[in-house]
Parts: structure tokens; C-alpha cells; sequence
């Protein structure tokens, strides 16, 4: 659409290349195209979680139970999975997005029928959920030894070539996209975040649309849930521990202001792939992986600052406007 | 009144402690008067478990058996312990000996560094590439184990060429990463030892995942319930490990001992660990219990059955 | 399809049943009640105008019936039926729509979008269609004579004038009955207007109800069939607009005649005390220069986004410039802070009453002694007596209406925010004092006493700079009068019978 | 409310200030402190102890310390994620100096020099490029403890001098320990500077409008400044602390820190929007906190479980005013 968002996705891709391009120079192999889709695959689920997260982001709130969202989520599928070992996996799926979008609705509903900050609610349900996780699951892990074989094999399976895994983040771009720009429920989330005010004359519910992007980013929590245990073969309550500020940082590096209002799914994916390829890259060119941790913080600083400028508003050049007269 | 005695653990959850736990409850019920509190962080971190000894020092238990995440950041709270009358024993992951009357290591320490690179080559005749995966850098027992393992390879093992030693922190996720990345930057990588048990299972896993079964060799130190399907599809030819539920046994029955004044921690005492048998203090008041046990093929449906 | 193209005859009959009506609404806010018991109808074919001086209640009625605002009492029929409007949606469905007094937009979206969102064209998927979406946009924008609006550009990069034709845009982008603008050609130049007021025909011709609101009776004339007045929240009067004179009207509006608003006063001027020149900024304005002399009240005057505000705020340090000289009472001086501004001597009383002068959420005499807080206090230790004594002062001679100086701003009238911000400048004891549209959004009495009080300021030789775009204010109340225009001093005059015409020809910069 | 016929003369106050006192936030907090002691009593015989409640006062008095400068830094409308990473840093790098033979007071100065240099490079990032300051701090958050892991890898750093243990471990008289009295102490000092300095005056106005506090001559940005670098500030205390009753310093050290600060935060009534809060409502946050994880760990309830009710209580306690007014505080207009 609008020039600015092309141009700033324009400069991540550029970002992207000359991070491979130097990655490649100590590794020849990375940049190889099977290496490249491994590194997508390793990627999807922090690519998943940061389309949620941005939705949430939009309409200037944020979410931080995300991360704790997907572990209880993930610990109740594997647990359904290990003592219901029967029920197929296409339910298992349905079981973890209407689990994830309740979650997700329990928040919303704080924040729209209360009008408590989506901080401090997430702030709340970040510790509620991680505690729920330990408590459904009467404390104990669910290894890969109670997890049934489709389970586990679902998202390894292999369709045109690439992982299933990596068909969940592909179907999930093309459906943020689709909703994002092309329903009114996505266009109503924009909305809110660019000017709630306005956003009431024009005849959106402001609390309902956060309430949707809530449900919307537990669903996603959900669903990663799912395919983070099968992933990991694991679920126990630490997983994905403090991830949620991954999730909002692969946001911030795509150019999603923090503001409300501004970002894009385009966005959203490539900021999580930058952080992806740098965990992916730093064991085999044989950084200590110590030098991770730095490494995107100094990335999330370098994107806020270049986004700003980008965002800086114009003056309003009475001058100029003059002399075009 | 029943004597509390606490078994503080890295983590809750761990598969490998709750065996652990089992066997402490089976001291209890044998040593009669004894009520054992089970407890530990969910994340492994040296803050955790010293609230968590904070909150035992107030409910005056008579004695801690801990295995610790960090092997100093926890002698201040453990010396605030003693200086209260607890009896402090550290077991599987001691901590310093300032902070403890005696350390139980599941097995001897050189013996087990020795076993881990064994395990390896004995799959390996020609001799190649090996690297390490560990728990966290800063744990105590595996970090001696890989001392020991490093110290015998020149001389018994010439063939085998540890490459790398990367540490997971006992987190499946960075496990995973880690081995990916050891798979990725030595392509000529022939095993992967993994001396801890959370570590070990996401390292075959990552060998099934990507195809290597049959080039790439995991072993190390794991549960055998955990572990089975590995050893079933080929990732693994053989593991190792101590019985969990002895080890749990013995730091109950060996801290009891010692607070009621049955033992006495120093070094050269023979104390008596129950059905167990018994066991010798060294300089610094440790002691080593059987070695590692070797799972395979052969054995490893029947063991799954019990830990 | 053009304008001209299609206008039918179709004369307006006042036989016809009004299509909306309106009867016994009231509506109060904390403190205030903006509406009481008023009644109106509009009339298909007809445009109506709205007029009352600010804070009549005008944009409150425009809220009710576009759904924003819940009226307390009172019914709205449309036709024979009464109907509830809760959301602004329901409005939408019932055929109204409006231009709202302040732009109601969105930045960060494009044109296109701001037109139609909430009604966007959709595919046979359910999905929204871009493309017819641009197509509509530039035929709507097109039909007002606004084609050189980019319907792909973002809004932010418009300028207010443009916005103000997107927000109309908007609302003849919906087909309805009713049509509501409130103050459109506020923001638009003269040969914008015009083409606002062909479109104003054409919805006439086509039967919708229009509902016109502006403070220019030049335009109230030109285009409205029948009036409605409204004062301090009440129903005045209505009727055909062709019976009745202006000064009439005015009358009704104001209550009593107009000229007692101002003060008589006898200015006595003396020495300079603040002198500009050759102040410039890189992109709003330029070569500034002018003295002030004591006692004396300088009025600047100028076409909305003159750039006045801007000015004020770079002599008092709120804004950098990139040349030009300030003296003060004889002193160099040059500001790069509110702060080292206030502690010279120079105050500013912003325009922006809600944004950038009350402190919601602090009580009344917290907010009058925020920039004199090192006076009352002591090494940095707070002195509640102090701050209570000044604040007591000053609001007391502004005769603030408040229960108690602990009482949290935000819950005063917007006339008494104004003295609270007014008294808060005040109590620094500054040596000139700039008001930014001071008595924008205020009722009349207030007015009347920010002015008495102005007065009273300089008959105790301070010197005060007023900018305002109401010309009976400038006129009433200055000494001198400079007026702006884009960016540059376009003219100064001395007011010894200066009238209107004079001042907004130099505004639009219209040859004498 | 407003009437037409105002007295010429407005009072200072209507409430007396007793009847504010009554009604507030922190009146809550106190009710909910003392159920929990009582409820605490209750449930455990070791609860009611010297020694068990001046163990108690560890669980908080670190993350509470940082609380207190948090709490005037969301006043402001500011946070700062950042501030367990900054006790990382401080720690590691107290930990080089170590190495390098630094006596006691070094290292002091150098966990807190390290906490206000951090706190002045986010301060600097916000206001200096007017950055957001939740990314920014996300950032340097990253930025921060990643330095440490580059600087200590896989080692820990120990060793540290009889001397130092006093500041995390030392009692100053009986059972009152030194952090306790410290963090008594800053408590005093940090309501003083809130509550009755026009410093802290000039915070609450930034928080509830910053442009119109910027027109009334109030240094915003400065402002701003100052209260990043004291946040640093008391991360780089805090560090002082827990590294001495650690006695060692990991890189992985105080993880999860920040939220727990922020939840405190906002548990003491301050408002995360900014513009409302106050010092003694931190406080009491702070010691209910320790409470409530002190009462369950007398339990052995799993520390995780506790966090339940730390999070529905945070939600609680806001939720609560909110429902109550919707249910019986219909004011007429
Ligand atoms: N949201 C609100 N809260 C409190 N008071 C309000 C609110 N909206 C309007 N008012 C008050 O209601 C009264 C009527 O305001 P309104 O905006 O309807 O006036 P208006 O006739 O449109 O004036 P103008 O010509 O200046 O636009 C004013 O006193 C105003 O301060
Ligand atoms: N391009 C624009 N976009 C949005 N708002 C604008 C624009 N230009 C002007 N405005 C708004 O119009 C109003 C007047 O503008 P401004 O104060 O800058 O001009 P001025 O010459 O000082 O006029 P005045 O002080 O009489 O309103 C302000 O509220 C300003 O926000
Ligand atoms: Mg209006
Ligand atoms: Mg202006």
C-alpha cells in the first residue's frame, strides 16, 4: 500500500541479504537453499506467534501472556494427546486454537468490558497461565514417551517438499494477510491503533476490536502451543519462558510501532526471520552463541531508531506551501 | 514427632528426580520417623532454590539434602542452614564444601567421565569426531565429569577428537538449538555425548529429525523410560546411568544419619547407606556411590519399566 | 456524474414533513449542561443552519444525532418513527452522516481508506476490493471538484484544508438522507468553499435534509433555507431565514447587544519592552519582526495555519529558530526552554486548552503553581500554604467557579479550565504575556471576563500579545493589530477605524 | 461538584484529609497485607517467628528497592524492562573487578556506577531520541545481559571478599538485616522525593499531560533523565546486593526480574498509564509480596503455584475498584 511501509520492508529485506551475505562468507554452506528453508522451518513458530502478537500491537495494547498462553496450551494438548492417545490430531489442532483463543478471550474481555491496560492484564495472566501449566499437569513433564507417534510426526511430515511446519507459518502469513488488509475486522484493528477517537465516529467499538486481536493472538498462542511441544517433544511448564519478549522484539525489528497503528504482516515475518537467522547462524559460523543475546538487542535498538526516523512527523511547512502558491 | 528431612532438586518435573524422589520416600518409610519434603524451582536457577532453603530454615526441618544448581551461589544460605543446627548434604550436584557436611556423588567421577567417552568409542573402532553437550556451565557434576572424560582421552581413547563442549541448561529448546548447531558446523561429527538426561533426549531427537540415524551417535547419561524409543529407532546405541531411586535413597538415609548423630561427616568414615551398602568419605568429604549402569538393546524394555 | 449535470428543479416546499425531527433532548456533561430541552427539524430538500456562538451546544447536538453521544431525555423521529441511535453505526444505517467540527481521521491510513472505511466494497469473497475501493474514492473526490486529492496518498501528507475535503468526501461517500456539516469551510479557502456549496445544491436537489453549522453569516445566507438559534444549551428560535435580518439573529444568539462585550478602556502605552526581529524557523515562518510596547495589546490576526501559534511558541522557547533576535526590557534573550522563557519574563498561553494547558488529573491549585514551583517552594521542599495562597489569588480576581482548590481540573467547565490555565500564566508575574485564542470554546460570560480581565492586566502595564482569528475580539480588544499570513507578517495596522474588511483582505492577502 | 452560585472565596479542601486516607488505595492494601499475615499465622507454625519473618524480608527487599525508583519512573509515563539485566552487567562487571583484586568499596562503586550508567544510556535513548521507551528497554535488555554472557561465557565469577557479604547477608542489629535497613531507609527517602519535593511535583504532571508540564516550564526531558538514571541507579544497588549474598555472580543472574518489579509496581496502586502512585503503596506491595511467597514456601506449595495468586491478585485488585463502581458508584451527572 502506502510508499513507507514498502520502503521500510524493502530495507529489512536488504538487512536479511546482507546478513545471509555475511553469514555465507564465513559458511558457505548456509546460504544454500535446503539450509535456507531449514532455517525458515526453525523459524515458523516465532514467525506464527509475532503475527499475533502484531495485531495486538496495532491496536496499541500489547501482550505479554502470549509465551505462557502457549505453554499451558501445549501442556493440555500433550496431556489430552497421552492419556486420549486416540483422538485424532486434526482435533488436537482444534483443541489447542479454541483453548489459545479463550485464553486470549480472557484477557480481551478484561481490557474491553473493564478497561484495564492490556499490561497489567497480561502482566497478570503471564503468571496466571505458566502457573496454571504446572498445576494441570500435577507438576510433571510430558515427554516424548507419552506422546503418541502422530503427534509427534504431524509437523515432520513432508507436503510439496517442505515440512509441514513450515506449511503452518506459510498458511498463516496468507491468512493474516487476507485478514489484515482484506475484512473489515482487520481494517477496523488498523483503525483503532492509528486514531481511537476517530475510530468511534467512524463506527468501530474500539474495545471490541482489542478484544478480537486478544482472541486472535491466544488462538495463534495456542496453535504454537501444539507445534512447540510436538516440536520439542516436551512440554513442561518452562517452555518458552520469557519468549514473550521475543515475540514483541521480532515485532519492533518489523517495523510495528509500539504506538498503534503502523505495521504490516510483510513486516511482522521478516523481523522474526531476522532474529531467526541469527540463532540459527551464530553456532555454525562459530560465534560463541554468548554473542546471541547482544546481538538482538543491538538489532531491536538499531530497527527502533531507523523506524523512528521514518515515523518522524513532517512540520507543517508553512513555508513551503507559500512558494508552491 | 517425625524428623523432616527436605530433598531439594534442581527442578521440578524432571523425570530423573522424581525417580529420585521415590527412593527418598522408601528411606522414609524405612527409616520410620522420617517425613520427606520433596521441593525445588521450576526453572533451574541458584534465586529459586534459595528461597526455597529460606522457607525450609523456617519450618526447622532437621536436614536438607540438596542437589544445587550453582555450586557457590548457594553456600551463603546453606551456611546460614548449619549455623542454625540443619544438617546439610549435597548430593548428585554438590555444592562447595563450605556450604555442606558431606557430598553423595552418584557414581565416581572419574569413572564416569571415562564411561561417557567409552560409550562413544565403543561404537566408533576407526576413531573420528566427538562433541559434548552439557546441562549448564555452571553445574557442578557434569562439569567434573567432563574434566575427568577430557583427562583420560589422550591416553585410552587416541582415536577420538572432541571437537566442541556447548551447554543446553538442561532446556529442551536450547538443547535442540545447541545440537543443531554442532550437527550443522561439523559435518564430520560421528557422536554427541550428552552427559545429562534432558540434554540427551533432545540431541536424539534432533539426530532422528534430520535423517542422521546411523551417522551421528548420541549417548551419554539417560533415563532409560525416556530414552527407549531412541535406543528402539537407532539413535542411540547405548546410554548410561545410575539408578535414581538408590541415589534418592541414599541422600535421604545418609542425611538422617548424620542429623541424628548415628554418622558422623568426616573424611574416612564409612557410613552405611541401609540396603544400598555403604559408603567411604574421601578428603573432602565425599563419597561415590556404585558405577554408571550400561543400557542397551538388551535391556533397556526392562529398566523402562522402572525408571 | 457532475454536479451540474444533474440538477434537477426541484423547489423546496416548507408544506413538506420535516425528515428528522428532534423534541425535548438534553444533554449534560460533568458540570456543564450542554443541552436542555432543545428541539429541532430538518426538512428534505432544505438546508437548515445551526447557530450559536461557541458552546451553544451545536457540535453536542451533532454528536447525539450521529450516534457518539446518548442524549439524557428527549426523542429523535426520523419520519413518522422515533428512532434510538447507540452507536455511530446505527447512525450510518439510518441515512445520517456528518462532517464533524474537528477532523475525524485517520493519519496513517490512505485516502481511500478514509473514505470508505466501515463501508469498504467487497468482493464476491467477502474480502475487501482495493481497487473498486480507489475507483469510488477518486469518483467521489472527483464529484466534489477534489480530484487533486491522490485517493493512494496517506492522509498524514495532506494538508488541513485537503483533510477537511476527505472528511467530506466521507460523508458523501455513504447515500444518505441526511446530511450534517458542522463548521466545513472553516479550514478551506474561498474557491474550495465555492465548490462545497455547488455540492450543498446538488444534495439539495436531491432531496436530502442538510444540516449547516458556521459562524460566517455571509455563507448562512448565501446557502441555508431556515435557521435554528441556539444559546448556552437552549432552543432560541427558528424559521425561514429570508424573514429575518442579520442583527437579529445575532441578538438571539448573544442575548443582549453586541457591543457590551468589550471593556472600555484608556490605553496608556509606554516604552518597548520586547522587541522581535528577523525572527525565522526553517519551514514556518520567516523574517519576524515587531515591538511591543507596555500596557499595550497587540492583536494578531490571520487565516487559520498563519502560522501565529507557531511564532509564539519560538519566542517563547518552546520551538528552535534558525535566526533572528529577541530583546527583552532591553536584554538579549534567547529561550531554548518554557522554563528559561518564564524565568525572563515571557509566558505563553497556549491554543490548544485540553493538550497543552491543563494538567487533568492534578487538583486546580497544583495546577496554577506548576511554573512557579520553585517560588513557592523551599530548596526544593513543596510549601502547600504557598501554592494554595497563589493559587487562591489568582483564581479569585479570574472569579473562578470551582468548590474547592483540590478539586481535580478535569472536572470543571471548560470556561473555568480556561481560567485555571489563564491564572496558572498569571501567577509567574511575567512581563509580557502571550494569549493564544484565548477565549476559544468559552462561554460568553467568561469571555467577557477574560477580556475585562485582559484590561485590567494592562492597566497594570503589562504588555500582552493576543492572537486570535475572531475578528470582533481583535478588533474589541487590540491596540495594534499585525496580521499573518503563510508564514510571513503580511501587515500592521493601528486600530483607529480599522474595520473587518481591511484586516481579512491582508489575511487572504486581496489587494485593497 | 461545580454550583452556579460559588462564595467568592474557594476552600483550600473540602474531605478532611482523614476521610481520604480511609477511602484510598492504600487502604486496601493494608486490609489485604493484614488478612495475609493473619492467613499466614494461621496456616504455618513457623510463620509467627524473628527469624522467619526477617527471612521473609529477603524475598523482596532487592526487586523492592528497584520498585521504588520504577514506581516514580512509571509516574512519569516511562518504564524500563531492563533493570535485571542491568544487575547482570553490574554484577559481571564487579566480578572483573574482582578479578583484578578491587577491595570492597571498588566493587561497590562499580555495581552502582555500572546500574546509573546504564540507566543514563536508556535515559539518553529516550529522551535524547525520543524513542519508546518499552522498545527501547526491550533492547537494551537484550543488550545488557548479552554483554555479560560475552564477558563471562560458561564461568562464574566467585570469591568475593569476607567483607562484601555484609551488604546481602549481614544483620545490622538482631534480626534486622541490612538489606531491610537499606531498603527502609530508600523507601523514606524516595517518598520524601515523591511526595513533598516540587521534583517529584513535577513528575505527577509530566505523567498526566507532558506537553502541557513542558509549556508550564517543567524540564520534561530532564525530568525523564534523572529518573532513568535512578532506576539504574538502584538495579546497580540491588546487583551490590544479591551478588553479595550469592557470593558469586552468573550471567543468568536475577532472570525475570524486571516483571516481577512492575508488578509490584502496579500491585502499589501506581498507575501504568502514569500520573498516579505513591511511595507507601509500593511498600506495602512490596511486603505483600514477600508474604504471599514467604506463606506459600512455609507450605512447600511450588513457587510457580504462588505466582497464581500474585497474578490474580494483580488483576484482582485493579478489577475489583473498577466493578465496584460500575455496580454501586453511579454518581448522578
Ligand atoms: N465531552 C465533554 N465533556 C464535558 N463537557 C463537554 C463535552 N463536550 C462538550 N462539552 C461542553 O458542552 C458545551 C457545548 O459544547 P459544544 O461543543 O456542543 O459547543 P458548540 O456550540 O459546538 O461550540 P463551537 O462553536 O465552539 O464549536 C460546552 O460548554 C462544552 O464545554
Ligand atoms: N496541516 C495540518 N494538519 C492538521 N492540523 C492542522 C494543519 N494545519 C493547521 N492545523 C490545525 O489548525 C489549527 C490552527 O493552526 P495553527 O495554530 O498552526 O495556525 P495559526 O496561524 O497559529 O492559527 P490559529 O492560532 O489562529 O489557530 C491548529 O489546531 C492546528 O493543529
Ligand atoms: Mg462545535
Ligand atoms: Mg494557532
Amino acid at each position: 500500500m502506502s510508499a513507507l511501509l514498502k520502503y521500510r520492508e524493502m530495507f529489512l529485506v536488504a538487512a536479511i541479504a546482507l546478513l545471509i551475505a555475511a553469514i555465507t562468507l564465513r559458511f558457505p554452506a548456509f546460504a544454500r537453499p535446503q539450509n535456507l528453508a531449514a532455517v525458515f522451518n526453525d523459524t515458523s513458530i516465532l514467525v506464527i506467534l509475532a503475527l499475533g502478537q502484531m495485531a495486538v500491537i496495532l491496536t496499541r495494547s500489547i501482550d505479554l501472556s502470549m509465551a505462557s498462553n502457549l505453554a499451558l496450551t501445549g501442556m493440555i494438548v500433550a496431556l489430552t494427546n497421552a492419556n486420549f492417545p486416540g483422538i485424532p490430531i486434526p482435533l488436537i489442532i482444534l483443541e489447542a486454537l479454541t483453548i489459545g483463543a479463550v485464553l486470549g478471550a480472557f484477557n480481551g474481555v478484561l481490557i474491553w468490558k473493564l478497561g484495564i491496560p492490556a499490561i497489567v492484564v497480561t502482566l497478570g495472566t503471564l503468571t496466571i497461565f505458566r502457573g496454571a501449566t504446572f498445576v494441570v499437569a500435577g507438576g510433571t513433564w510430558v515427554n516424548a514417551d507419552r506422546m503418541t507417534p502422530a503427534f509427534i510426526a504431524l509437523q515432520r511430515g513432508e507436503f510439496l517438499g517442505m515440512p509441514v511446519l513450515s506449511w503452518f507459518a506459510i498458511v498463516a502469513i496468507v491468512a493474516f494477510y487476507l485478514v489484515m488488509t482484506r475484512t473489515p475486522v482487520g481494517r477496523s484493528i488498523y483503525a483503532v491503533g492509528v486514531n481511537p477517537s476517530a475510530a468511534v465516529y467512524a463506527g468501530i467499538d474500539v474495545g471490541r476490536a482489542k478484544f478480537v486481536a486478544f482472541c486472535i493472538s491466544g488462538m495463534v498462542a495456542g496453535l504454537c502451543g501444539y507445534l512447540w511441544v510436538s516440536r520439542y517433544v516436551i512440554a513442561a511448564t518452562e517452555v518458552a519462558n520469557g519468549y514473550e519478549l521475543n515475540i514483541i522484539a521480532a515485532c519492533v525489528i518489523g517495523g510495528v510501532s509500539i504506538a498503534g497503528g503502523i505495521g504490516s504482516v510483510g513486516g511482522a515475518v521478516l523481523g522474526a526471520l531476522f532474529l531467526g537467522i541469527i540463532s540459527n547462524a551464530l553456532p555454525v559460523i562459530n560465534i560463541s552463541p554468548f554473542w546471541q543475546m547482544a546481538i538482538s538487542g543491538t538489532a531491536i535498538l538499531a530497527a527502533v531508531i531507523l523506524n523512528a526516523r521514518g515515523e518522524r512527523k513532517q512540520g507543517r511547512i508553512i513555508l513551503k506551501k507559500a512558494e508552491a502558491a | 514427632e517425625s524428623i523432616k528431612i527436605a530433598l531439594v532438586v534442581k527442578a521440578l518435573g524432571n523425570g530423573f528426580f522424581d525417580a529420585a524422589n521415590k527412593g527418598a520416600q522408601e528411606a522414609a518409610k524405612e527409616l520410620g520417623d522420617v517425613e520427606v519434603i520433596y521441593t525445588g524451582p521450576t526453572a533451574a536457577t541458584a534465586e529459586g532454590q534459595i528461597e526455597i532453603v529460606n522457607s525450609l530454615i523456617a519450618q526447622n526441618v532437621k536436614a536438607i539434602a540438596i542437589s544445587a544448581n550453582d555450586p557457590d551461589a548457594l553456600v551463603p544460605v546453606l551456611k546460614k542452614a548449619m549455623d542454625r543446627g540443619i544438617t546439610v548434604i549435597s548430593w548428585d550436584s554438590g555444592v562447595a564444601p563450605e556450604g555442606r557436611q558431606m557430598h553423595l556423588n552418584p557414581s565416581d567421577t572419574g569413572l564416569i567421565g571415562e564411561t561417557i567417552i567409552k560409550l562413544a568409542a565403543d561404537y566408533l573402532p576407526e576413531g573420528g569426531d566427538v562433541a559434548i553437550l552439557s546441562a549448564s556451565s555452571t553445574a557442578t557434576n557434569q562439569n567434573a565429569w567432563i574434566e575427568a572424560a577430557k583427562k583420560v582421552l589422550p591416553e585410552k581413547f587416541p582415536k577420538i577428537n572432541l571437537v566442541a563442549t556447548v551447554y543446553g541448561d538442561d532446556d529442551s529448546v536450547k538443547s535442540t538449538n545447541e545440537a543443531k548447531g554442532l550437527i550443522a558446523s561439523h559435518p564430520n561429527l560421528k557422536a554427541i555425548i550428552a552427559p545429562t538426561t534432558v540434554g540427551v533426549v533432545a540431541a536424539a531427537q534432533v539426530v532422528t529429525d534430520q535423517n542422521l540415524i546411523g551417522k551421528v551417535n548420541v549417548t551419554g547419561l539417560a533415563l532409560p523410560s525416556e530414552f527407549k524409543q531412541f535406543i528402539d529407532n537407532g539413535a542411540s546405541q547405548a546410554v548410561a546411568l545410575w539408578n535414581p531411586i538408590d541415589l534418592g535413597y541414599s541422600a535421604v538415609y545418609l542425611a538422617h544419619g548424620i542429623a541424628t548423630g548415628k554418622a558422623k561427616a568426616e573424611p574416612g568414615a564409612k557410613l552405611s547407606i541401609g540396603k544400598v551398602g555403604e559408603v567411604t568419605l574421601d578428603d573432602t568429604n565425599s563419597a561415590a556411590m556404585a558405577p554408571p549402569f550400561q543400557f542397551d538393546k538388551s535391556n533397556i524394555e526392562e529398566f523402562s519399566k522402572i525408571y | 456524474m457532475h454536479t451540474a449535470a444533474l440538477k434537477a428543479e426541484r423547489p423546496a416546499s416548507a408544506a413538506d414533513a420535516p425528515m428528522l425531527s428532534l423534541s425535548g433532548v438534553s444533554k449534560s456533561f460533568p458540570g456543564v449542561r450542554a443541552l436542555h430541552n432543545v428541539s429541532l427539524s430538518l426538512y428534505p430538500g432544505q438546508v437548515t443552519a445551526l447557530i450559536g456562538e461557541n458552546g451553544a451546544g451545536k457540535s453536542t447536538l451533532v454528536k447525539i444525532l450521529t450516534g457518539i453521544y446518548q442524549p439524557d431525555e428527549g426523542e429523535i423521529r426520523i419520519g413518522d418513527d422515533a428512532v434510538k441511535l447507540p452507536t455511530a453505526d446505527a447512525a450510518f444505517r439510518h441515512g445520517i452522516t456528518a462532517i464533524h467540527q474537528e477532523t475525524v481521521l485517520f493519519d496513517d491510513l490512505s485516502v481511500a481508506e478514509n473514505i470508505f472505511l466501515g463501508h469498504a466494497p467487497r468482493n464476491r469473497f467477502g474480502l475487501i476490493d482495493w481497487r473498486t475501493m480507489r475507483a469510488n474514492a477518486r469518483e467521489v473526490l472527483e464529484t466534489m471538484g477534489a480530484g487533486h486529492i491522490d485517493a493512494d496518498a496517506r492522509l498524514r501528507d495532506l494538508g488541513i484544508a485537503n483533510k477537511h475535503l476527505v472528511a467530506v468526501a466521507r460523508a458523501m461517500s455513504i447515500d444518505a438522507r441526511i446530511v450534517i456539516m458542522d463548521e466545513p469551510t472553516a479550514a478551506l479557502s474561498a474557491k474550495e468553499i465555492e465548490e462545497l456549496f455547488e455540492l450543498i445544491e446538488f444534495l439539495k436537489s436531491d432531496g436530502k435534509a442538510i444540516l449547516f453549522i458556521s459562524h460566517k453569516f455571509d455563507e448562512i445566507y448565501r446557502i441555508a433555507d431556515r435557521y435554528t438559534v441556539f444559546r448556552d444549551g437552549e432552543m432560541i428560535g427558528e424559521g425561514l431565514l429570508a424573514d429575518k435580518p442579520q442583527n437579529e439573529i445575532v441578538k438571539m444568539m448573544v442575548g443582549r447587544a453586541v457591543d457590551h462585550i468589550f471593556p472600555e478602556r484608556e490605553p496608556k502605552i509606554g516604552a518597548t519592552i520586547l522587541s522581535v526581529s528577523g525572527l525565522s524557523h526553517p519551514t514556518e515562518f520567516d523574517g519576524i519582526g515587531f515591538e511591543l510596547r507596555q500596557g499595550e495589546i497587540l492583536g494578531f490576526y490571520g487565516l487559520v495555519g498563519a502560522g501565529r501559534s507557531e511564532v509564539m511558541q519560538a519566542i517563547a522557547g518552546m520551538t528552535r529558530t534558525s535566526a533572528g533576535s529577541i530583546t527583552l526590557d532591553g536584554t538579549p534573550i534567547a529561550p531554548k526552554s518554557a522554563a528559561e522563557a518564564i524565568e525572563a519574563g515571557i509566558v505563553y498561553v497556549p491554543e490548544e486548552r485540553g493538550r497543552q494547558g491543563v494538567v487533568i488529573g492534578l487538583p486546580i491549585f497544583q495546577n496554577v503553581s506548576l511554573p512557579s514551583l520553585d517560588r513557592t517552594s523551599k530548596s526544593g521542599l513543596l510549601r502547600l500554604a504557598e501554592e494554595f495562597s497563589l493559587a487562591r489569588t489568582y483564581t479569585e480576581r479570574l472569579d473562578l467557579r470551582a468548590s474547592s482548590l483540590s478539586q481535580d481540573v478535569g472536572t470543571l467547565s471548560g470556561g473555568n479550565q480556561q481560567k485555571v490555565v489563564i491564572a496558572k500564566w498569571l501567577a509567574t508575574e511575567p512581563k509580557v504575556i502571550i494569549l493564544d485564542e484565548p477565549t476559544k470554546g468559552i462561554d460568553i460570560g467568561s469571555k467577557a471576563a477574560v477580556h475585562g480581565f485582559m484590561a485590567e492586566l494592562v492597566a497594570q502595564r503589562l504588555s500582552v500579545i493576543m492572537v486570535s482569528s475572531e475578528l470582533p475580539e481583535i478588533l474589541g480588544m487590540s491596540d495594534r493589530v499585525i496580521v499573518m499570513r503563510e508564514g510571513r507578517i503580511a501587515a500592521v495596522f493601528e486600530n483607529k477605524d480599522l474595520d473587518a474588511e481591511t484586516l481579512v483582505r491582508a489575511a487572504a492577502g486581496i489587494a485593497a | 461538584m461545580e454550583t452556579s452560585a460559588a462564595p467568592r472565596r474557594i476552600p483550600d479542601r473540602l474531605d478532611t484529609p482523614l476521610k481520604g486516607a480511609v477511602l484510598s488505595w492504600e487502604a486496601l492494601l493494608v486490609a489485604v497485607a493484614v488478612a495475609i499475615f493473619v492467613i499466614n499465622s494461621l496456616a504455618s507454625p513457623y510463620f509467627l517467628n524473628a527469624w522467619s519473618l526477617s527471612d521473609l524480608t529477603f524475598n523482596f527487599t532487592e526487586k523492592g528497592l528497584i520498585a521504588l525508583a520504577m514506581a516514580l519512573l512509571i509516574i512519569s509515563g516511562e518504564i524500563d524492562l531492563s533493570v535485571a539485566a542491568i544487575i547482570a552487567l553490574a554484577s559481571t562487571l564487579m566480578g572483573m573487578a574482582l578479578q583484578a583484586d578491587a577491595g570492597t568499596p571498588m566493587l561497590v562503586a562499580i555495581g552502582i556506577g555500572t546500574g546509573l550508567l546504564c540507566g543514563a544510556f536508556n535515559g539518553l535513548l529516550v529522551t535524547g531520541l525520543g524513542l519508546p521507551s518499552i522498545v527501547v528497554t526491550i533492547g537494551t535488555m537484550s543488550l545488557f545481559r548479552g554483554v555479560a554472557f560475552i564477558i563471562l561465557g560458561d564461568q562464574a565469577f566467585k570469591g568475593y571478599p569476607a567483607s562484601f557479604a555484609f551488604f546481602g547477608q549481614g544483620y545490622v542489629w538482631w534480626v534486622v538485616s541490612f538489606e531491610l535497613t537499606l531498603f527502609l531507609a530508600a523507601a523514606l527517602v524516595y517518598w520524601f522525593l515523591l511526595h513533598r519535593t516540587s521534583f517529584g511535583r513535577r513528575i505527577f504532571a509530566i505523567g498526566n499531560n507532558s506537553v502541557a508540564a513542558q509549556f508550564s516550564g517543567v524540564r520534561v526531558a530532564r525530568v525523564k533523565f534523572i529518573l532513568f538514571c535512578l532506576t539504574g541507579l538502584m538495579a546497580g544497588v540491588a546487583s551490590v546486593l544479591i551478588t553479595s549474598r550469592l557470593g558469586s555472580t552468573r550471567p543468568s543472574i536475577a532472570q525475570g526480574y524486571e516483571l516481577e518489579v512492575i508488578t509490584m509496581v502496579v500491585l502499589g496502586g501506581v498507575s501504568i498509564l502514569g500520573g498516579a502512585g505513591s511511595i507507601v503503596g509500593v511498600v506495602l506491595a512490596a511486603l505483600i509480596m514477600g508474604m504471599v511467597t514467604f506463606g506459600f514456601g512455609l507450605l512447600n506449595v511450588p513457587g510457580i503455584v504462588m505466582s497464581i495468586f500474585i497474578g490474580l491478585l494483580l488483576i484482582l485488585v485493579i478489577a475489583l475498584p473498577i466493578i465496584w463502581r460500575r455496580l454501586f458508584g453511579r454518581r448522578p451527572a
